[in-house]
């Protein structure tokens, strides 16, 4: 065991359904946000900024736009002669085929990944978060607590502590208490998620839980309540900044909004926690003489020729003259063309807007879901 | 083209740049909002399947280890074969001036000798177009020569590509001669300093002029024995822009503001790969107005911007004016500073109110890290 | 399509169960060969070698030996931008897990990746033989002939046509007849698994199979008798050199043996034909002062005190004093204490044999499988 | 030590070398059967967590950029931090001799200057050890030292280590000096040049020197402002080889066929890695006896070795003798060759029936690709 070295296990199998067309085709953690990010990105680069150089990454769901995505790990500096970034699926032994049944589990049978790399702590993360955040901090708090583990959690606002895990802590940041969804609260703290393990500790817990015919092999309901009720140190380390869960079209649409405010928390321009992710090898956006952009995202390759306002492009977007694009998401490749007026949608990657179609209106608060096919209205 | 070996000389003049060169070749120029100038004959090399080339570095060698590095962007960072630079050698105790481009050849001999390819193929940078050179390589091939000159017939262009090489041919088409153009002529062909080249007649070439010292540059060489040598002379058609003045710099950024123009060089026969700066997006605040401009990500916009090329990372603030300009990676443009027809460098500081005013035919040049603010250069 | 571009993918999910204990921790392609190499390096290195860049490695069984032997790619010059080597494991997706059924199931399976390299041919290779072989001249071959498919095939001896797939062909090498392990054949060319494939047609008949339920996904069974059938023209690739199946013990401890002889075909020396492996960082080897050592491939990290002769030695292995080792295959890590009498075996990785252990005999041609807990005679 | 910046200095002194050093510098020289000495510190700079590195190239610069490529070895191909080779740049303007190396430092200054990292480790490649950096930095920060130094004591060393540096204490065990080894005493302090320092340290003695023009070397710049510094020494008791000249390259080499001092080389504190050349095994044929000898990957020995060490490749055929010699990598050693106390570098060829000895206090030495055979060198 190398003192004090944690690695981190990035659980990216999930679907997320609840963003409906989004992911059809990919897993969410490679659904693209912000105009030139994968959801994953986040906590990839959150790793690479941390000085976490190993991350397992255990999909399951579609993974080839992932797989795709992270290459060899080259864009997060990942790319490491030992170590570095490593995709790890389900994979079947002389007892055959054995899919990841829960969180734990996927943990579980990557038991021998982590051995490798033989680490004094396991960091695990969720790829379905959008944040900025040091773990290396997480682990400097789990060290001085002396905890056998550390959940990192946020402060939610009162009225949406029922959709979330709440933990109970006291003064000193010790958790006494786990309520799942809870109808009356009280705290106000949400996990995120996010979990530090010492290794040791947790293989033996892992090992033991896979022999309890009736475990969903999770960490949330099996894993921690099971650690809890031996007596294990379990602390809540309390994190201050920007997270969001984008799990329904909205709160995607929401996520990509947020990013237009000046003093957004996320600040994506901070050169010291830079957010890295795959490059396209595209040149520079062209401003055509009759357009007009104001409060905009937008990213390499695209022609703007239309007006543009509140709204976050991603790569190789052509929007024609005389078009109106209004706080809208639009992913890469899409081309709007002439006499179009598109108000709160988010457009999937290379739909094509036909000439003089209007989608939405600016005195509506639904969003629209723009596919190849057809448009859904959000929740 | 994987039996043809690039080499890329850089050893351009780039005493008409003035601090635009200062600590970088011609090559390192910025160009286009996120490229170098060498990017792009780069990019034609391994989009054409040239996959083991050889870069000779002039003295400034710094800047050309700091972008090429391992050759990552254009995927040359390999076991076999992949992306070599050579720096000068300096020995005091030849009498012989280092002059030109045939020394360096000499002393990096091995390099060419131990490579698997039978072909050489010799560019400069800045000769900046995308160019599908494995169409030129397959004329090459198929016309038997030994040497193979690339060029473009350019037509209206007096005064302009001054300084230049212009490829002469006899009146029955045949190629006769390399000369300097001076800007009498209105049309004439351009040699865009490319050639083909057996391997074996490259070693014939350089052996000779290393013995009989009648040669310093690669293309005297080929002079010297073009009785020797079967050459074959290639048109290219496509878009060129010449970057050897501070003019034609201007003009060559200018020039992407043209659609037709940027299509052909950004996609036409390929990709143009370069080093990633892993930049946001670029935001475009609530005062911004943009017209005809090319911009990189990374920007964050709040002024009016007009003809222009802003880099990567560039921060305008509301107020400013911005127009006909070329403004480098990490620049910021404080509130209310009008400038036109400028170029400013990498990382440059332009304070408040500030007003810099060039003129096409010599932009103002504000040098690396200048900063610059009303009570003077601080 | 890219014009004339072709890329590999390479089937390496099969167990070799006869290879006994060395697979049961790893599938076949990983299984160590000839001193310092896995039997994947062959196939993989020969990609590299015949300027073959993109290559898809179909995982199934077991594959993390296998995912850590390949990393990145780098050590076969397959670390690249885009393209590059890629591991395929089995994934979900809204139909719940779909593992492999066959061979050409498994690349049905990954019709996605391949549409993304775009290629003009597609390579399907195995990673159970010893060979090397440049692939870009039976591309040419397949051109030349205006093949829709090109089978690679080898001179077998008549005695053993029975064991394989044998293919007979006209004096164009059109192939007229397949027959599957033929008691009386009419030929001695046997197929080595390796297909060359206008992807457009194999893409369509793979879509088409897949619709048929009694299929089992399988090129030999299914694929290929097909296209023969609907009158697709079909050449056979004569390959002459060393190629070997090493399909039990016996063959394997055979294979290695082969090496020894000075002027072995496959010549692992051939500068520009180098196997390439991945990299362990050791110092060289140590002969000691008492040590005598005849006939035998000995690689980085070793220490030898005792005699070894016509042996093959992997990394890192301690022959102690008044030990002799002969005619034996030993995997990396092995310790073999003083005064041992080895003849005719396989040692497997990190084994300890104990001070004055004999194991067979210089009379017996039988063959030893040693593993920590157990010895098993060959067939 | 990630918050440590690894400095690694190669403008040694390689006169003492002859045909050895004629294209490499001291760094560059094969070690061990595989390895070139500057592995050594680049390893234990990577295994004690230092993952920035500057390596300041002397003159010989080409064989520095072939080894070390882009890091991919040691780890260090980075987008964020890894391996940054600095070469000389020549000035011939400047009125001043370019001597030592803190003019190197001073034109690279921005590379320190924008690194992250607060501390810095200066070292050289020729003090070859595999020694433990991450205990001797936590020694430094422990001492709250704003420069610490690592020495060994070395006893019964009458006239070795001569030229290198020793550092001398007060009868109160306080640090007072760094002085220049005659090979008077049989015991003393050795300096193994190496140096962790604050980087604000760094910064006021490179400009105070530079605006005194009072120092060449840091390690003058140091002396000159004793008084001003706290200065902490840190003993190193592990095994240390100084490669300085012909005869110690060669000790240092036959050092290793000693089981613990190999044992402690290659193992204590981490592997040392080194640019992969995907040779097989080694091959041991029918007439091999091999005694006492170290022997790389990709070697035929058909011969009789002892107390040699011989490089990745070699060949050695039948009816050789081959005693107390260094044989480098890809030689061929054509049969009834007899060798004793010889040096062959890289790609030498032995002709059939070739007699070549050396003495142990100056060995025969056989310069790059030479081909010796009987009648004489071809």
């Amino acid at each position: 065991m190398k003192e004090g070295k944690m690695i981190a296990m990035l659980l990216a199998g999930g679907q997320g359904s609840r963003l409906k067309l989004l992911t059809k085709e990919v897993a969410k953690p490679a659904v693209p946000f912000g105009g030139k990010y994968r959801i994953i990105d986040f906590p990839l680069s959150n790793c690479s900024n941390s000085n976490i150089f190993d991350v397992g990454i255990l999909t399951q769901y579609k993974p080839y736009q992932l797989n795709s995505h992270i290459g060899i790990g080259s864009a997060w500096d990942l790319d490491r002669r030992s170590g570095g970034v490593r995709i790890l699926p389900p994979y079947t032994n002389e007892q055959g085929g054995r899919w990841y049944k829960g969180t734990a589990n996927a943990i579980f049978e990557n038991i021998s990944f982590v051995d490798e790399l033989d680490p004094e702590f396991v960091l695990i993360l969720s790829g379905d978060h959008i944040y900025k955040m040091d773990y290396s901090k997480m682990l400097d708090f789990h060290i001085a607590k002396k905890a056998d583990i550390t959940i990192s959690v946020i402060q939610v606002p009162w009225d949406e502590t029922s959709r979330f895990g709440i933990l109970n802590v006291d003064e000193d940041n010790f958790i006494t208490e786990f309520e799942e969804k809870p109808k009356h609260a009280k705290s106000n703290l949400a996990s995120m998620g996010i979990y530090i393990f010492n290794w040791k500790l947790l293989r033996a817990y892992l090992i033991a839980e896979e022999k309890k015919a009736e475990s969903a092999g999770d960490f949330g309901k099996d894993i921690i309540p099971q650690m809890k009720a031996d007596g294990k140190k379990t602390y809540a380390y309390q994190f201050e900044g920007y997270w969001k869960d984008v799990g329904t079209v909205k709160s995607y649409w929401e996520a990509n909004m947020d990013l237009l405010s000046e003093d957004n928390e996320l600040d994506l321009y901070d050169s010291n926690w830079k957010i890295y992710t795959k490059n396209k090898h595209l040149p520079p956006q062209y401003i055509s003489c009759g357009a007009s952009v104001a409060n905009s995202l937008i990213n390499e390759g695209c022609k703007i020729e239309g007006n543009v306002e509140n709204s976050v492009l991603f790569n190789e977007i052509h929007i024609k003259n005389t078009s109106n694009v209004n706080s809208t998401v639009i992913l890469s490749g899409v081309t709007i063309e002439e006499n179009c007026n598109i108000y709160n949608a988010v457009i999937m990657e290379d739909v094509v807007i036909k000439a003089g179609t209007t989608i939405g209106s600016p005195d509506s608060d639904v969003v629209y879901l723009v596919s190849k096919n057809k448009i859904i209205e959000s929740e | 083209m994987k039996n043809c070996l690039g080499m890329i000389n850089l050893s351009e003049n780039d005493g008409a740049f003035g601090v635009l060169c200062q600590n970088r070749p011609t090559s390192m120029l910025p160009f286009a909002g996120r490229y170098r100038v060498i990017d792009f004959m780069l990019s034609n090399m391994v989009n054409s399947g040239i996959n083991n080339i050889g870069v000779f570095t002039g003295n400034k060698v710094r800047s050309v280890m700091d972008h090429l590095g391992s050759g990552q962007p254009w995927d040359l960072d390999r076991k076999i074969n992949g992306l070599f630079l050579f720096t000068p050698t300096y020995d005091y105790t030849s009498i012989n001036a280092k002059v030109g481009d045939l020394d360096l050849f000499f002393q990096n001999k091995s390099f060419v000798k131990n490579a698997k390819q039978e072909h050489l193929f010799f560019a400069k940078s800045y000769m900046l177009a995308n160019i599908d050179l494995s169409q030129a390589y397959e004329d090459y091939i198929a016309s038997g020569a030994d040497i193979a000159i690339v060029y473009k017939k350019v037509s209206d262009v007096k005064n302009r590509f001054i300084g230049c090489d212009k490829i002469n041919f006899s009146e029955a088409g045949e190629f006769v001669s390399i000369g300097h153009n001076l800007g009498m002529e209105e049309d004439f062909n351009l040699s865009l300093e490319m050639y083909f080249m057996k391997k074996t007649v490259y070693f014939d070439l350089l052996f000779d002029s290393v013995e009989k010292g009648n040669a310093n540059y690669l293309k005297q060489a080929i002079l010297n024995n073009l009785g020797k040598y079967k050459v074959h002379t290639i048109e290219y058609k496509g878009y060129v822009s010449c970057i050897n003045s501070i003019r034609n710099y201007f003009d060559a950024n200018m020039a992407i503001l043209n659609p037709e123009i940027s299509n052909e060089l950004f996609f036409e026969h390929g990709h143009i790969f370069t080093k990633v700066k892993d930049e946001p997006s670029t935001h475009y605040m609530k005062n911004a107005k943009v017209k005809n401009s090319f911009i990189a990500n990374g920007c964050q916009i709040d002024g009016y911007v007009e003809n222009s090329i802003i880099f990567r990372g560039v921060k305008i603030e509301k107020g400013c004016i911005v127009r006909n300009s070329i403004i480098m990676q990490k620049t910021h443009i404080d509130e209310n500073v009008h400038l036109n027809y400028t170029i400013l460098d990498k990382r440059t500081t332009i304070n408040q109110g500030v007003t810099l005013i060039g003129d096409p035919s010599l932009p103002y040049i504000g040098g690396k890290k200048a900063v610059i603010s009303k009570e003077g250069n601080l």
